[in-house]
């Protein structure tokens, strides 16, 4: 191969920290998210399925869900946007220790948000192995549940990485595109939470 | 070269650079290199050799389902093992054979015809391989301990659940699906990357080659139709591990959501195996035919249809079930309907072979025997989507048949085809054009033979999945005929086995293009470096190689001391920016052996789930925990900026 | 490379397949003959757990305890031979006895369970001699036991798939006929 | 119905396919041998769809092997702006055309639908067939609950009368598929889905399960077998008799035996004691053809190696073995032979 000696394309110049679509790594974030939302679409859409088997939903004497603690972390869940849109924002300005403590508060959140969980399955007020209505409702909250540990794991390795790591600038994207997958997290619940806490009120 | 360098342009590698590259790029040497090895061609080198190795195994599945039915009251198999000998042929063939196979040809090729350096996340790509061999092993392992699952690749409950498929046997095969759907989420997010951010410049929508949009395509199926069959299995297994209620009719549950769940990704798996496939058959063409490829627009957009369509044909799965009949109507049409894009396919690809000049080597013989099969299988395909029809014929020999010539026709010869054609870029040596003669004869007589008659038995009240016959129903002959042709297949694979292993040692040096082909993977030598292209190419138009002249630009400016790759822009190709890629290690495998005990010990208890995520998080961490930088390297780091 | 290095990962392999080969291969067994243990003799009833000489167990027996089969065909004929009428589904008792206890008034062994089917026992409790095949009882036995957690974990039966009486058969649509 | 012939001459392939199709046709189990109108009009789909698709397979591969041909004959390639819009104009052309064709099926394939849907029928006799692992449970439904019975494994229907086959499954999904009648139909644990179908000619017609259901899914089998009104009449009449208790000794004794045995603890004699519902009844087991779920002939013999080892003959099936005295043995055999 003798390539020629003019007209090449030099790419020399060109950034190698870059923000959002133009980052690889943001692309492979969103494929992940489309994965992940597409099952919790199928799991709503199993319960929802499911719940043409009865005639009341939730069947028999089962009660409704509680509302209080859902509600509460739902609130708590989509407050975790806001130190999220922080670290977005530092993320951008290079600004390692907002980062930081934005990761850090966005990562004891989390934790409480699962720490909230427990309660909030116990607020469906019924078992998995009790009927179908059990198993769906445990199913579709648990499936939301997953994406909720990746993200506290998430966040906590990146306050990690920030605070005791050899962060580089080409981290800052990464610490980004964790703020875009909070925001497709938080917002996923929504549906969750009205199809599993509201739903058997409704219908 | 020696004498060139004193005459570099500004940018263009020296060999003491390209000395350099290489080092940069090479995967470690000795066993340690073989388990940290992120190099796109590397892992799928193996994943492709595990991929045959399980083809072999199911195949030699298939050869004892023959067996036994050869004749009527055959004592050789009993039930119990007659009915795990076909759920593994079947499952080994679709999941840990069809699907990954396909994938891992892609992994190969993509980076090189789009012209990159290595795949857009290599650690996650070695990651999908060792996920996909646990899932493998873990399959065969029960199989190898009477616990080889036992209720149809399909595992339709109550057959399936807990009270009918007692013991391990199904659990068994709800992880491995979950294994194998692991390895092709990641292998489809991956490419879908690299295919959008990662071509060369000048590689605009439109000059993509036809297999890079098939494998576009069928990356996208993937990652709308694992999630179902992930979510169906786990549903399974919790209601045989947990005792939840998903499919048990007494307590609200419904076996209908299982195979609606489970149809939904398993007809679009066959477009996932078919898809790629019809991607070969358009890039082996125009090389054969010595002639563009006529209506490259109408093949795409027809791939991009089927796709779509795909996803609306779950349903003719389940014709016999009892849904309303207007329902079934829509699905009949979409099943017809998808029949158009493939006859545009095929008229596209007669009418470039009518157009050429035809070379008659190899792997154009497979494509052409890809297309009579694929004819026959799709006339079939369209007799089974129609509603009257398909109630006589659904779990009948004449499905069998259908499938087979759809599966094998359409899938087995153009990956076949594709063997022959890109083993020289793999390897640096031809495979033996005798060999593949009689390779492909005995396969496409082999096929003929043992799958036509087979429409015939359906016809004749033969149903699937039966361990043996009475000789009274007058099937005897035609199995007898139909176990002789699978002879001949099984002769055909062995010649296969004997034309790689010969070719590897005395094949004939390919050079970097043996074929004259258009696409850029042939433009680097044989086998290519582990940097792939010394420069990367610039592309200015469909068949680059073709198109290209000695002194076609090059992209220069990229740094030999640092795993450096180009992002371009996702529709024109533009350089947009400078990424940095990974380098070679073990966390891949560490946190493969996690998922893998996670998934395992589910089997047997559900603390696994609390165990295995108690090893993820460590193995996630090394994998995602920056190396402490020489200050050199930190320079460079911050000046990349 | 891989050619040469994939025999090592094998035999690191072999340890592991031989641990789960000792668990798999009994607890997974179809059996299609009837090789009942103790075919010949029914074993003599026993009420106490005083018994002269060191305890004999039939290894055979275990072939059943510890098989999920077992367990699992033990459940439908619990089902079948309307056990389940005065024990109740499950166990919980009922005009019989409860089985899903720790309580066994006749002994708990595989060999008096199997002697309290076969024989009868006082207050309501038929005797079946004759009436069930030894693999059959021995079955029952399995599912019996391991309804109060006797058989190991694995056998356990997370629930059950078959349809209950007096859940009406639904058509979901009025108009869901086959054409 | 319709069956236009193959035209013999058009081509080797196509006459192959006939002698075959014709073979097809006289299997025991034919899906293009059909006894009743559902059955009819399905097989005229079916010869529509295979002539239809011979015809345009050989077409298609007929050009194919024009291209290479006529490419192989080529010095240079057929390329250029003319070149290309000469093509272009054939492949829309076959396009259009497959187009077309699929339209048709289309059309052909809603109208079959809507007239098997049209079948259905109010007042049809009514068989409730439950599917069990693995045998087939058939309960005669009439309003009037004395005109009820059950039987097994032998279904027989009047000639010319509209049958109603209501489906259940009672463990896992098993199908119901007489091919001479109709298509299939799958039972599904927790639905109950229903067929129609008309037998046109007097016959035994056989049918098998073809959902896979485990170890014996491949020996399910039952037959349908079509008497004149009369005969039916006569048949079902038989049928609503319960058991008469044996007269003579032999016959007291293999009653005893039954009764005293495993036999009892799953199957259903009326008229006796014996009222289990775990497997087939047998209150009329002579009158049947078949035992073993229409898989072995109803003899002596037969009988008596089922009832001893039913194992060996279907592995994997739920029926114990017996160890039965030789003159045990020969008492029930006589007493099930006088079940008629």
């Amino acid at each position: 191969m003798t390539p020629r000696q003019t007209g090449n394309v030099d790419v020399s110049g060109l950034p190698s920290v870059v923000f959002g679509q133009r980052a690889l790594l943001w692309w492979g974030t969103l494929g992940f998210a489309l994965i992940e939302g597409f099952s919790l679409v199928l799991t709503i859409a199993s319960y929802l399925y499911l719940r043409q088997n009865e005639f009341d939903w939730p069947p028999g004497r089962t009660p409704n869900p509680d509302l209080l603690i859902p509600t509460v972390n739902t609130v708590l869940l989509l407050a975790m946007i806001v130190p999220m849109h922080a670290v977005d924002r530092a993320a951008k300005a290079f600004d390692g220790r907002g980062v930081r403590r934005n990761f850090a508060i966005a990562t004891v959140m989390g934790a409480v948000v699962m720490t909230l969980r427990w309660w909030e399955l116990l607020a469906l007020n019924v078992r998995w192995d009790t009927h179908a209505y059990g198993s769906a409702a445990w199913a579709v909250v648990l499936m939301h549940s997953t994406l909720v540990i990746v993200d506290v794991f998430e966040s906590a390795t990146f306050c990690a990485i920030f605070r005791h790591g050899t962060a580089e600038r080409k981290h800052y994207p990464d610490a980004s595109d964790a703020a875009g997958y909070q925001y497709f997290l938080s917002l996923a619940w929504i549906p969750v939470y009205v199809v599993v806490f509201w739903l058997p009120r409704i219908l | 070269m020696a004498s060139t360098e004193a005459h570099l342009p500004a940018g263009l590698l020296s060999p003491a650079e390209r000395e350099l590259l290489h080092q940069t790029w090479s995967d470690r040497p000795g066993f340690w290199g073989w388990v940290t090895a992120v190099d796109h061609k590397s892992v799928a080198k193996r994943y492709i050799f595990t991929a045959f190795l399980f083809f072999i195994l199911g195949g030699l599945e298939a050869a004892a389902i023959r067996a036994q039915l050869a004749r009527p009251e055959n004592h050789l198999l009993d039930p119990d093992q007659y009915n795990q000998i076909f759920t593994m042929h079947g499952t080994t063939m679709m999941f840990l054979f069809g699907v990954p196979v396909q994938l891992a040809m892609a992994i190969y090729l993509v980076p090189l015809m789009v012209g990159t350096r290595n795949i857009s996340f290599p650690r996650l790509n070695a990651l999908g391989y060792w996920t996909y061999l646990i899932g493998g092993l873990f399959l065969y392992s029960g199989f190898i301990l009477n616990t080889g699952p036992d209720a149809g690749w399909f595992s339709y409950v109550p057959l399936a659940g807990p009270q009918f498929s007692a013991g391990k046997r199904v659990d068994v095969w709800a992880q491995t699906v979950t294994f194998t759907e692991i390895a092709a989420l990641i292998a489809a997010v991956e490419l879908i990357v690299t295919i959008l951010k990662q071509r060369a410049p000048g590689m605009s929508l439109n000059r993509i080659p036809v297999y890079v949009w098939a494998v576009l395509v069928t990356s996208f199926v993937v990652l709308f139709a694992m999630p179902s069959v992930a979510l169906a299995s786990m549903m399974l297994a919790m209601d045989r591990l947990v005792g939840s209620h998903f499919f048990n009719p007494a307590e609200g549950g419904d076996p209908l959501l299982w195979q609606h769940l489970y149809w939904f990704f398993g007809h679009p798996e066959v477009y996932i195996m078919f898809i790629p496939a019809a991607g070969f058959v358009s890039d082996i063409i125009p090389v054969f035919a010595r002639r563009k490829m006529f209506g490259h627009t109408a093949l795409v957009l027809s791939l991009v249809a089927t796709g779509f369509v795909s996803f609306g044909l779950w349903v003719h799965h389940m014709f016999t079930t009892g849904l309303p009949q207007l329902g079934q109507s829509f699905f009949t049409g979409a099943s017809l309907m998808i029949a158009i894009p493939s006859g545009v396919q095929v008229f596209c690809w007669i009418a470039t072979l009518w157009a050429g000049r035809p070379r008659f080597a190899t792997p154009l013989l497979f494509v052409i025997g890809f297309i009579v099969l694929f004819v026959c299988g799709g006339i079939t395909g369209v007799m089974v989507a129609s509603v009257p029809f398909d109630q006589q014929a659904h779990d009948t020999y004449f499905i069998v048949a259908h499938l087979h010539y759809v599966q094998v026709g359409a899938f087995v010869f153009p990956l076949f085809a594709a063997i022959y054609f890109w083993f020289p870029k793999m390897t640096g040596r031809l495979l033996s054009e005798r060999l593949g003669k009689w390779n492909f004869w005995l396969f496409f007589i082999g096929v003929n033979v043992t799958f036509f008659p087979q429409h015939f038995l359906g016809l004749m009240g033969m149903t699937r999945r039966v361990y043996t016959y009475l000789p009274e129903t007058g099937w005897g002959p035609l199995n007898l005929l139909s176990s002789v042709g699978a002879a001949m297949i099984g002769v055909s694979v062995l010649v296969f086995i004997a034309n790689v292993f010969l070719s590897l040692r005395e094949g004939v040096p390919a050079g970097d293009d043996p074929w004259g082909a258009h696409t850029l993977e042939w433009a680097t030598a044989s086998p290519p470096p582990p940097f792939n292209f010394a420069h990367l190419p610039v592309v200015g138009g469909l068949y680059p190689n073709w198109e290209r002249g000695a002194d076609a630009p090059v992209v220069t400016g990229l740094g030999n001391s640092h795993r450096e790759v180009l992002a371009t822009t996702v529709m024109d190709a533009v350089p947009d920016a400078i990424q940095t890629h990974p380098g070679p290690s073990v966390a891949p495998l560490l946190v493969a052996l996690a998922i893998g005990v996670t998934f395992i010990t589910g089997v047997f208890t559900p603390w696994g789930f609390v165990v295995g995520p108690v090893l993820l998080f460590p193995t996630m961490l090394m994998w995602l925990w920056p190396r402490r930088k020489p200050a050199a390297e930190r320079a460079w780091c911050e000046e990349r900026v | 490379m891989m050619r040469t290095t994939a025999p090592s990962h094998l035999r690191a392999l072999a340890p592991a397949l031989a641990l789960l080969a000792l668990g798999a291969c009994q607890r997974e067994q179809r059996s299609f003959q009837e090789t009942p243990p103790g075919a010949t003799a029914f074993p003599a009833v026993q009420t106490t757990d005083i018994q002269a000489g060191p305890k004999t167990v039939d290894p055979a027996v275990n072939t059943y305890q510890e098989n999920r089969v077992a367990v699992s065909q033990g459940q439908t004929w619990y089902t079948s031979f309307n056990c389940a009428g005065c024990h109740a589904p499950g166990g919980g008792g009922g005009m019989g006895v409860p089985l899903n206890d720790a309580e066994w008034i006749y002994g708990s062994d595989p060999e008096n369970v199997f002697a309290t089917i076969v024989e009868g026992r006082p207050n309501g409790m038929p005797s079946f001699r004759g009436r069930l095949s030894n693999t059959q009882i021995w079955q029952l036995v399995a599912y019996v036991r391991s309804m109060s957690g006797l058989t190991p974990k694995d056998t356990w039966s997370p629930r059950s798939d078959h349809m209950q009486e007096g859940r009406p058969n639904r058509t979901a649509q009025p108009q869901r006929q086959l054409p | 119905m319709t069956r236009p012939p193959p035209r013999p001459g058009r081509a080797p392939a196509l006459l192959a396919l006939a002698a075959l199709a014709s073979a097809c046709a006289h299997s025991d189990m034919s899906a293009v041998d059909p006894a009743g109108p559902q059955a009819g009009r399905i097989a005229g789909m079916t010869w529509y769809l295979t002539i239809v698709g011979t015809v345009v397979f050989i077409i298609t591969i007929g050009f194919l092997l024009y291209a290479l041909w006529r490419g192989n004959r080529r010095v240079e390639s057929y390329a250029g702006e003319g070149a290309e819009r000469h093509i272009r104009r054939w492949v829309i052309g076959a396009t259009a055309v497959t187009t077309a064709i699929l339209l048709v099926t289309l059309v052909y394939d809603f109208a079959t639908g809507r007239a098997l849907a049209r079948f259905a029928e109010p007042d049809a006799l009514t068989i409730r067939v439950t599917g069990h692992q693995w045998w087939w449970q058939a309960q005669y439904i009439d309003p009037d609950p004395s005109k009820r019975f059950e039987t097994a494994n032998e279904i027989h229907v009047p000639v010319g009368r509209r049958v109603r086959i209501e489906v259940r499954a009672a463990d896992v999904i098993h199908s119901f598929w007489v091919p001479n009648l109709h298509g299939k139909v799958d039972l599904i644990p927790g639905y109950t889905n229903t067929t129609y179908f008309r037998a046109d000619r007097a016959g035994i017609y056989h049918g098998r399960c073809a959902e896979f259901c485990g170890y014996q899914h491949a020996r399910m089998d039952f037959l349908v077998i079509a008497d004149p009104p009369a005969r039916f009449a006569g048949w079902y009449r038989d049928q609503l008799r319960s058991s008469v208790p044996p007269a003579d000794s032999v016959r007291q004794v293999g009653e005893q035996v039954f009764m005293g045995t495993r036999c009892a603890m799953c199957h259903a004699i009326r008229g006796t004691e014996a009222g289990s519902r775990v497997g087939p009844d047998l209150t009329h087991l002579a009158s049947r053809g078949t035992i073993a779920s229409a898989t072995l002939p109803n003899t002596r013999g037969h009988l008596a190696g089922w009832v001893l080892d039913p194992q060996s003959q279907k592995p994997g099936v739920y029926m114990p073995p017996n160890q039965l005295k030789p003159d045990e043995l020969h008492a029930l055999l006589s007493y099930l032979q006088s079940l008629k």
